[in-house]
């Protein structure tokens, strides 16, 4: 088992290391998207729970699986197979292949490193690299959108990562916890998109090629998950006040994401605030654990099978966007499309009736006045959720079908299959038996069937009545503020050019030389050895 | 008061009178003089505090023979370079003493 | 026959014997001869100075008579330490002046047997006890060096050289004064009798004597504001003349003064007047590197470090004056360290100056460009005897800067360690003027000569042994302690 | 050999070969080449045994008396030996990269002979057993260096020269009156573990307090704490071996190890906190560490915004000594090592764009990690080494610094850290995007190497940055191993802590 | 008042009368031959103070040799002043 | 400025020589008498005259030290006279009476030295003196133009000049043996000092008359 952790970190390095001299190239490309199969292996096969100690790594660092972990890992592991074999077919004729899958390796190394680490340290360090590297990820593209948003993406994460490794610091020593809490959540936050530190994801979204923004969407935003859950004290301390406002935060997220995400053209953008939205549920999740600790251990399962269920359906959904791209819209694809769709919405049937369901219940418990206040909203938020998928369906539906369809159709098709298959199949499969039997009564199919079937009802009306959806630009609140920014750089004074000088001996002193000659004259020199011969007289015979 | 004493006090005086002279003399002949005036007063203050008692010091006056020696060989030596100064400047008396001095850079 | 064999006597005889014979031997010949009866004399200090160690301080009675009717001289650690230095100097610059006249032959008719007179007078002085005898050996000096730095000719040294008499002539005229009134007032001349009797009770003709011998020794010395006559006489010689100088005579002088200071009239001193020596030192630090900066012949420079370099001697008095034995101990350590240091570093650093216009056939600071790639090894010395008096470690300089901090601090004393502190930078800026100027490239229409080996050895003989006495000066110090009170 | 000589053999390895070359012709390039690689050699071997010696107890302590009451002492222990191991290291590279830098250049006799000298200073002021020898050392390494900034002799080097004598002289005199007053109070000041000021009587306080900071201050101008930096940014002018060395090796390194030896063996860390020196000290870091970062921010100059980040990293080091506890001290010694390596890097890097291509500004630099992707592939990892990024040396830096600092119940330490990160991405990063993702220029600025074969530039230039560049890597991925600089220091740390704790 | 006294007051009286003037009189010849005068004085004096040998040698070197000296330097000093151009 | 200047010269002179005579008139009585030792000491110093005692044998070691100060006087006069502009004229021919009256004296003044010198042992009288006259016997000569100018003195010339030193110091360093430096051996303490005086009055008499002879080379 220890061998193929370390394999499972090692390969897509090792794939990335081939990409980098250009007489291996051909070989790492070829390599490049099994690279997370040993991962994939790992996490199905690996006993749970198991650790591999390696001190002389980093500050120590321990590696293994939890439960938590394995679910984490299958489906990062099983996104970025798709997506690399996705990739293959995406970008066969792009000049600069090996730069994104080196890119995209070092990302994949990063993402599946956390899933895999269990110290802080660790943890923090593929955090990074993953944070870091896909930055090569969103400016594959080379264009002024691409640089903005890897620029705008690059800022927030390094914000974070500084307040992920203050958390992660804090949080050893129980006296900073609420410190330890704060940094935690808004470092994390940066990447699963709380509201505000959410700005970067629109960017990227829409920025990155397709199999890059399946990722991002799909396998990394669960990393700040996995921060969260990793190292926030959930089901240890009671932080109310913390936890109201990261619940808070957390609606604020799923309707924000919606409004905003309803107001964009494209796709890329409008399945970035769908994330906002969607991961707005694990905030209010993570945001009840920490109000009522008791609360959490039945949290926790749905959380992560949200995760699970989340992450797919994104990740096909992003893979369904790109093949529609591709080869145009055609009925068969937006079928597949309608999927995920469906599954994010919440339709019967879908695990998203498995997760919704199981929140719903996580959430019942709570005190007054979250447990009533969220019974009141969740079904709108559903409703929420499911009129955006019907607009990214109307969004698809409208792609005019690319020029040259170049790549082979079956390289594209055949990764966004295995998603569907899994995002129909995975969540089951892996759900309590508990969650599984309530998602398939018959009050629960009900329940989440009305929101689709409502939303496609708007959708239709809107469609007729030629509603036209107002605009924002992706990235929302950020536009005025760097604005404002660009405006105070212009009007601000540079910062003055500091100058080191020394006082130029000769200048200052122009007068010695004057001086000199004086004391040189006879007359000078003995009325000053006269005056001191008196003075010495005089302060020796005791006169001074 | 002896007589000795007597002239150890003229010898303070021609020391002070020498000083003055050395030191405000600009003309080097005149400072030569007024330097062996100087040692003259010295020397006079040697023999004649020595033997203020009245009784006569050989010591002081061997003493005394040996700065005569002295004071002409450096009377001498300074005479040599003040001829020799005449003949490069044209004058006996140092660069910073000459009416037209202007301020030396050396 | 050991009596014959006796090191001390010899120190003055043989430089008197050969200097005089150089003389006759005719113009600019007996090189050879100084060479070797230097290293005669070198060996035979330091038989002294094992003599010293073994046994103690010696007194020896001239004629056999003893004081007060004969001449005593002595031999304590500071005596035997000055006549080392003094040696350790000679010897190096002997062998540099041969190679000098060599290349530049002005002046070297009559160098060999000034230059022994001027040792014999330099070694006499350093051991003897006797006022009026001092008296003689501050005129042997004097003239000596008047006439050193008068050999090359030329308007600018004659003026110097009679600036410079006139400045010794008075100095030796207010010592002698001195002298007469202690005779007039004891009765006697020696050191050894003299010194119980002094007492703080003394007749006014006392002080009087002690001031008038300070400050003639001041003046020859060339403690501010009696500089006046020493940069032109020092930068105007030839370079193992103004070597020779800069790096004896000005300490013979204040070997002097020190002696009156902390032995003769001891209990004549007061903090007032100490402080006045220290501050003059004071400003002859400051004043010195000041001008020293603005410089911009080589020789002027060093010479105007030298009116520096003096100051820091003087700090010594108020350090080492009514303070603890400890501080004093420490400050007259740190005193006569930087004595030696600044001599072998100041000759050095001559030498280096002297070779360096050698080479570029001029004294111009501002013409020294591609020195340091033709003679490496003379900018080197240049640079490490700067560091000494810099008071940079590891050099002697550094270690009398050190004793001389330390009892400053002790006795809190703040004010010398921010005039010290100023002075070793002002230093480095001087010193740097020069090197930095070397290390350029060779200006066109410049030229750089090669000059003899022996010039650049020479050189860095001395040079090197400033910075070794850094390293192994505390023999050194063992030394001066011989003879003094613990 | 017996035991007292080694130190005196590792700092006379580096002396001999550094005197003789200055006396050999321009020409005589082989011999040269010969003595400095041997000196460099031997002297790691040297090294190789003590470092084997120490781990197993024993000490090195070479003692020679000066004057009366005070000894040269070379005294090799855990604290000297990861200095004169790094230094050791770093010079054999530096070497290497300046025989290929100044290939063909004029003066390279004196340069390779200021060059040892300078090294010679550093392994001695590594191993001073006392005070008075690091001050011996740490001026000659003020001298030996000078020539070095000037070696261009351009006037804006000799400018450099002047400005940066009149700092380091300076901060020496500082040093020196603080040395020679402590000298005074406690006699001869060795640098023990766990410090011996604290035996004087409490009256003392006052005194070693203003001790304190003279010592400080004139250390800290070699460290280049803001506002003694300035000299820093100036003397970039000097060749890159020469500013690899001046950054990463000897100059800002002695000042800053100079203070850790102050903290923690002249006044012990307990004491300097009970004199509360300790908060003044951290709080000057942090202001270094945030101002030296903005400065940098505003630099087009690519080596001139090293050097300010020179300035900031330095002081983390400051920083982490400043910081009460074993966690912190780690922090600080282990950044001693990491920035050296770091920040070689990035000057071999800077040094062979410019040689290369002629590139001096962060502006030109577009698009070259395609020109030289090797070059440019060691800088990054530097570069994002200096950010903290992991796995690279300065994270491990900086995860102890901010456990330190919370250890040290500093959590605003903490803050500064951060914000200095977040300002080292500001100035790095962007970097990176220009050399990795921007298109080229159409012409380079001066192209002096032209690309043939499989090289990007001069071997000579190539293999030390690399070599640096993996180190960077390795000595942060294997933090944890035996023998890595983290495990030496926390070797260190815990007899520094162990000497008081009772 | 003896008559020994009332010599060695009028001695002492040319003594400093000879040797003020010699310094201040503006003509260097005459200042000279002040000097030879005030040497000659001091040659007396010595004798007064029971010092032969001085008296001698005081005569012959202080007076009379240096007398020479001088004198000839102060020709040579007229010589200089008479061709100025030359 | 310079009036400031004389002013505070002058006045700080007089105050010295008030000084000077306040205190010599305020001295207490000696604590050391040197004239009875000179006394007591006299018969072994191998002179009869005590002044002779002190200079040539009690305190002989300033009298050699005094010797080289003059020869040196003369060493800077050369050294000048090397480089001097002096282009050495032929001197103007001296009127034949003072050329008649050179040739008498001048043996005679010879001869007065060598009084002088045999004399110094039990009298006033003595090496310096006869010098003296020697030289002036010299100076008479050159103003009779009788001698010429010494721009470069000869060997033998060099070699009279140092002989007085010369052989003084062979004594003074042959007294080694003895014990001390310059300690006579009581038996030729007499003779010896005779020796001395004579070889010094040759010197110091061509030293003398060599300080105005090498001046003198290049006047007209």
């Amino acid at each position: 088992m220890d061998t193929l952790t370390i394999l499972s970190l090692t390969a897509p390095l090792l794939a990335a290391a081939l990409l980098w001299l250009p007489a291996s190239r051909p070989l790492g490309l070829r390599l490049a998207p099994w690279a997370p199969l040993p991962a994939l292996f790992l996490a199905l096969a690996a006993p749970i729970p198991y650790e591999v100690n390696l001190p002389w790594l980093l500050l120590g660092t321990r590696l293994g699986l939890d439960e938590t972990g394995r679910v984490f890992l299958l489906f990062t592991a099983l996104i970025w197979l798709a997506a690399g074999w996705f990739a293959r077919a995406w970008l066969a004729d792009s000049q600069r292949r090996h730069v994104f899958a080196g890119f995209f390796l070092l990302t994949q190394a990063g993402n599946l490193g956390v899933c895999l680490v269990l110290d802080a340290a660790g943890f923090y360090a593929f955090f990074a690299l993953m944070s870091l590297a896909a930055y090569g990820l969103i400016v594959h593209d080379r264009s002024a959108a691409a640089r903005r948003a890897g620029r705008i993406y690059l800022v927030l994460a390094l914000a974070g990562e500084m307040l992920i490794l203050s958390g992660l610091l804090l949080v050893a020593d129980a006296t900073h916890m609420p410190a330890a809490v704060v940094c935690l959540i808004l470092g994390f936050g940066v990447k699963t998109g709380l509201p505000l530190l959410h700005v970067s994801l629109p960017l990227a979204y829409a920025a990155t090629p397709i199999p890059g923004a399946a990722v991002l969407a799909g396998a990394m935003i669960n990393a700040g998950l996995l921060g969260w859950l990793r190292f926030l004290p959930l089901g240890e301390a009671t932080l109310p006040g913390t936890g109201s406002a990261l619940m808070l935060a957390g609606l604020l997220a799923i309707f924000y994401g919606v409004a905003v995400g309803l107001a964009q053209r494209q796709p890329g953008a409008l399945l970035a605030y769908s994330s906002i939205s969607q991961m707005g549920y694990f905030s209010l999740a993570l945001g009840a654990g920490l109000l009522a600790p008791e609360l959490w251990p039945l949290l926790l399962s749905v959380v992560v099978l949200y995760a699970l269920h989340h992450a797919l359906a994104k990740a096909a959904l992003f893979l369904g966007v790109g093949v529609a791209e591709r080869h145009g819209a055609s009925r068969r694809v937006l079928l597949g499309l309608a999927l995920p769709a469906l599954a994010l919405a919440g339709a019967p049937f879908t695990s998203g009736t498995l997760v919704k369901g199981g929140l719903k219940t996580g959430l019942a418990n709570l005190p007054a006045p979250w447990a009533d206040l969220l019974a009141a909203l969740l079904p709108l938020a559903a409703l929420g959720t499911a009129l955006l998928m019907v607009r990214l369906l109307r969004l698809v539906g409208r792609t005019v079908p690319a020029q040259r369809p170049s790549a082979s159709v079956v390289g594209l098709l055949a990764p966004w299959l295995v998603l569907l298959l899994a995002l129909a199949g995975l969540a089951w499969v892996m759900a309590p038996q508990s969650l599984m039997t309530k998602a398939l009564s018959l009050s629960a199919q009900l329940d989440a069937a009305w929101p689709p079937l409502a939303a496609v009802a708007l959708g239709v009306i809107a469609l007729r009545l030629r509603w036209r959806a107002p605009l924002l630009p992706p990235g929302d609140v950020l536009v005025p503020l760097l604005r404002g920014l660009a405006y105070l750089r212009r009007r601000a004074p540079a910062l003055p050019k500091r100058r080191i000088a020394l006082p130029a001996g000769s200048r200052a002193a122009a007068h010695p030389p004057q001086l000199e000659s004086q004391l040189r004259a006879w007359g000078t020199a003995g009325a000053l050895w006269l005056a001191l011969l008196a003075a010495l007289i005089a302060l020796l015979t005791g006169m001074g | 008061m002896s007589a000795a004493l007597l002239y150890a006090l003229t010898g303070a005086a021609l020391f002070a009178i020498g000083l003055a002279g050395l030191l405000l003399q600009p003309h080097l002949l005149r400072k030569i003089l007024a330097f062996n005036i100087l040692g003259s007063g010295v020397f006079l203050i040697l023999v004649g505090l020595g033997q203020r008692d009245g009784t006569i010091d050989p010591v002081p006056q061997a003493m005394v023979l040996t700065g005569i020696v002295v004071a002409i060989a450096a009377t001498a030596l300074a005479l040599a370079l003040a001829r020799q100064l005449l003949d490069l400047t044209g004058q006996m008396r140092l660069p910073e003493d000459r009416s037209d001095a202007e301020p030396v850079d050396d | 026959m050991t009596d014959f064999l006796d090191p001390l006597p010899w120190l003055i005889v043989l430089p008197l014997a050969w200097g005089t014979l150089a003389f006759v031997l005719g113009p600019g010949r007996g090189g050879r001869l100084a060479v070797a009866a230097i290293a005669l004399q070198g060996a035979l200090a330091l038989q002294l100075a094992g003599q010293l160690i073994d046994s103690g301080a010696r007194v020896y009675a001239v004629g056999g008579w003893g004081a007060s009717l004969g001449i005593d001289l002595m031999a304590d650690g500071l005596a035997v330490v000055m006549l080392l230095l003094t040696q350790a100097v000679a010897l190096p610059l002997a062998v540099y002046a041969r190679g000098y006249f060599a290349a530049s032959p002005k002046g070297r008719e009559l160098f060999w047997p000034l230059t022994g007179f001027l040792l014999a007078a330099l070694n006499a002085l350093f051991l003897s006890a006797d006022l009026f005898n001092i008296y003689v050996t501050l005129e042997l000096l004097g003239l000596a060096a008047v006439g050193l730095v008068a050999i090359a000719g030329g308007t600018q040294p004659v003026t110097a050289a009679m600036r410079y008499l006139l400045a010794t002539l008075l100095g030796s005229g207010a010592w002698l004064l001195g002298v007469a009134l202690i005779y007039g007032t004891y009765g006697s001349v020696s050191l050894a009798v003299l010194t119980p009797l002094i007492h703080s009770g003394a007749p006014l003709a006392v002080p009087l004597a002690a001031a008038l011998m300070l400050a003639g020794l001041l003046l020859k010395t060339a403690l501010f504001p009696f500089h006046f006559w020493l940069p032109p006489a020092h930068g105007g010689a030839p370079a193992p003349v103004s070597a020779l100088l800069s790096a004896l005579v000005i300490k013979a002088t204040f070997y002097l003064a020190l002696r009156l200071w902390l032995e003769l009239f001891l209990p004549l001193t007061t903090v007032a007047a100490a402080q006045l020596l220290g501050a003059l030192g004071a400003a002859a630090i400051l004043w010195g590197s000041v001008l020293a900066l603005m410089q911009s012949r080589l020789k002027m420079l060093v010479a105007y470090s030298t009116v520096a370099q003096v100051g820091y001697l003087f700090l010594l008095f108020p350090l080492a004056t009514q303070v603890p034995p400890a501080a004093a101990e420490s400050a007259l350590a740190g005193g006569v360290m930087q004595a030696v240091a600044h001599g072998l570093a100041k000759a050095a650093m001559f030498a280096a100056a002297g070779s360096m216009i050698v080479a570029t056939g001029r004294d111009d600071i501002g013409h020294l460009g591609g020195v340091g790639v033709r003679l490496p090894l003379t900018l080197f010395s240049f640079g490490l005897a700067g560091v000494t008096l810099m008071g940079l470690p590891p050099s002697g300089g550094f270690s009398a800067k050190w004793l001389l901090l330390g009892s400053a601090l002790e006795t809190g004393q703040w004010w010398w360690v921010v005039v010290m502190i100023v002075g070793g930078l002002l230093t480095a800026a001087y010193v740097f003027k020069v090197l930095r100027r070397a290390f350029l490239p060779r200006a066109a229409g410049d030229r750089v000569a090669r000059v003899p080996r022996t010039l650049e050895f020479s050189a860095f003989a001395l040079a090197l042994a400033s910075i070794l006495l850094g390293l192994f000066g505390a023999p050194l110090l063992e030394l001066l302690a011989v003879g003094r009170a613990a | 050999m017996s035991d007292p000589w080694l130190p005196a053999m590792v700092v006379l390895s580096s002396l001999l070969p550094g005197l003789i070359i200055f006396f050999l012709a321009e020409t005589r390039i082989r011999l040269r080449t010969t003595l400095n690689l041997t000196g460099a050699l031997v002297k790691l071997g040297f090294i190789g045994v003590m470092l084997w010696g120490v781990q197993n107890g024993r000490e090195y302590v070479f003692r020679h008396t000066v004057l009366p009451g005070i000894d040269l002492v070379l005294h090799a222990d855990a604290l000297a030996l990861l200095f004169v191991t790094l230094s050791a290291v770093l010079w054999l590279f530096t070497t290497l990269y300046a025989i290929g830098y100044l290939e063909g250049a004029p003066n390279r006799s004196r340069f390779f002979g200021f060059f040892s000298l300078c090294v010679t200073a550093t392994v001695g002021v590594a191993m001073a057993g006392n005070l008075f020898t690091f001050f011996l050392f740490y001026e000659l390494l003020t001298l030996a260096t000078y020539p070095l900034v000037v070696h261009r002799g351009t006037d804006k080097a000799l400018r450099a020269g002047r400005i940066y004598l009149a700092y380091t002289l300076g901060g020496g005199a500082l040093l020196l009156i603080g040395t020679v007053w402590l000298y005074g109070l406690a006699g001869q000041v060795d640098f023990i573990q766990g410090g011996s000021l604290s035996a004087l009587p409490p009256e003392a306080a006052g005194q070693l307090q203003l001790i304190f900071l003279l010592l400080i201050a004139g250390l800290g101008v070699k460290a280049a704490l803001v506002p003694l930096h300035g000299w820093l940014p100036m003397a970039m002018v000097a060749p890159a071996p020469v500013s690899a060395l001046l950054h990463a090796v000897a100059v800002v390194k002695a000042g800053a190890f100079g203070i850790v030896r102050v903290v923690y063996e002249v006044y012990g860390i307990e004491f300097a906190q009970s004199l509360a020196l300790l908060l003044p000290l951290a709080i000057a870091a942090s202001i270094t560490i945030i101002w030296g970062s903005l400065r940098a921010l505003f630099q087009d100059d690519l080596k001139k915004r090293l050097a300010y980040s020179t300035v900031s990293q330095v002081a983390y080091i400051v920083l982490g000594v400043s910081l009460f506890g074993p966690i912190g001290t780690i922090g600080g010694l282990v950044h001693l090592v990491h920035q050296g390596i770091m920040k070689i890097t990035l000057f071999f890097c800077a040094g062979n764009y410019a040689e290369t291509l002629g590139i001096h500004k962060v502006s030109e630099m577009d698009g070259v990690g395609r020109r030289m992707p090797w070059t440019t592939l060691a800088f990054s990892l530097g570069a994002l080494g200096m950010i903290g990024v992991p796995p690279l040396a300065g994270f491990a830096s900086k995860w102890y610094l901010g456990a330190g600092a919370l250890e040290a119940g500093m959590p605003w330490a903490l803050a500064v850290l951060a914000a200095s990160s977040l300002l080292n991405a500001a100035y790095f990063l962007p970097i990176l995007h220009r050399a990795w993702f921007k298109p080229a220029n159409d012409a380079w600025p001066d192209e002096k190497i032209p690309q043939r074969g499989r090289w990007e530039t001069a071997p000579l230039l190539l293999i030390p940055p690399l070599a640096t560049a993996v180190a960077t890597l390795a000595t942060g991925l294997f933090a944890g191993a035996a023998f890595s600089p983290l495990s030496w220091v926390e070797l260190i740390a815990v007899r520094e802590y162990l000497a008081w704790i009772p | 008042m003896t008559p020994a006294l009332a010599f060695d007051l009028l001695l002492i009286a040319a003594l400093l009368w000879s040797a003020a003037r010699a310094l201040t009189t503006a003509d260097v010849f005459r200042a000279v031959v002040l000097f030879i005068v005030f040497g000659l004085l001091m040659a007396l004096a010595w004798a007064r103070l029971g010092a032969p040998d001085i008296a001698l040698a005081e005569a012959a070197i202080g007076a009379g040799l240096t007398g020479a000296l001088l004198l000839d330097a102060v020709g040579h000093l007229r010589a200089k002043q008479r061709e100025p151009e030359q | 400025m310079k009036a400031w200047r004389t002013a505070l010269t002058a006045l700080l002179c007089a105050g010295l020589a008030l000084a000077l005579g306040a205190a010599m008139l305020a001295l207490p009585g000696f604590a050391v008498r040197l004239p009875g030792q000179v006394a007591a000491n006299l018969d072994d110093s191998g002179v009869a005259h005590p002044v002779t005692a002190v200079l040539l044998n009690f305190r002989g070691y300033d009298t050699l030290l005094e010797v080289a100060v003059l020869l040196l006087a003369l060493l800077g006069v050369f050294a000048l006279s090397l480089h001097g502009s002096g282009h050495a004229r032929p001197s103007a021919p001296a009127h034949p009476v003072l050329q008649t009256l050179a040739r008498l004296l001048a043996p005679l003044m010879v001869l007065v030295a060598g009084y002088l010198l045999w004399i110094g042992a039990h009298a006033p009288g003595g090496a310096f003196q006869a010098g003296a006259v020697l030289a002036a016997a010299g100076v008479l000569l050159r103003l009779a133009g009788l001698l010429p100018a010494w721009a470069q003195p000869g060997r033998l010339l060099r070699g009279g000049l140092a002989l007085g030193l010369l052989v003084f110091l062979a004594v003074a360093a042959a007294a080694l043996a003895q014990g001390s430096l310059l300690q006579y051996p009581l038996a030729y303490a007499g003779p010896l000092i005779l020796l001395v005086e004579a070889g010094l009055t040759l010197s110091i008499g061509l030293t003398l008359a060599g300080l105005y002879l090498a001046s003198a080379g290049w006047r007209q």
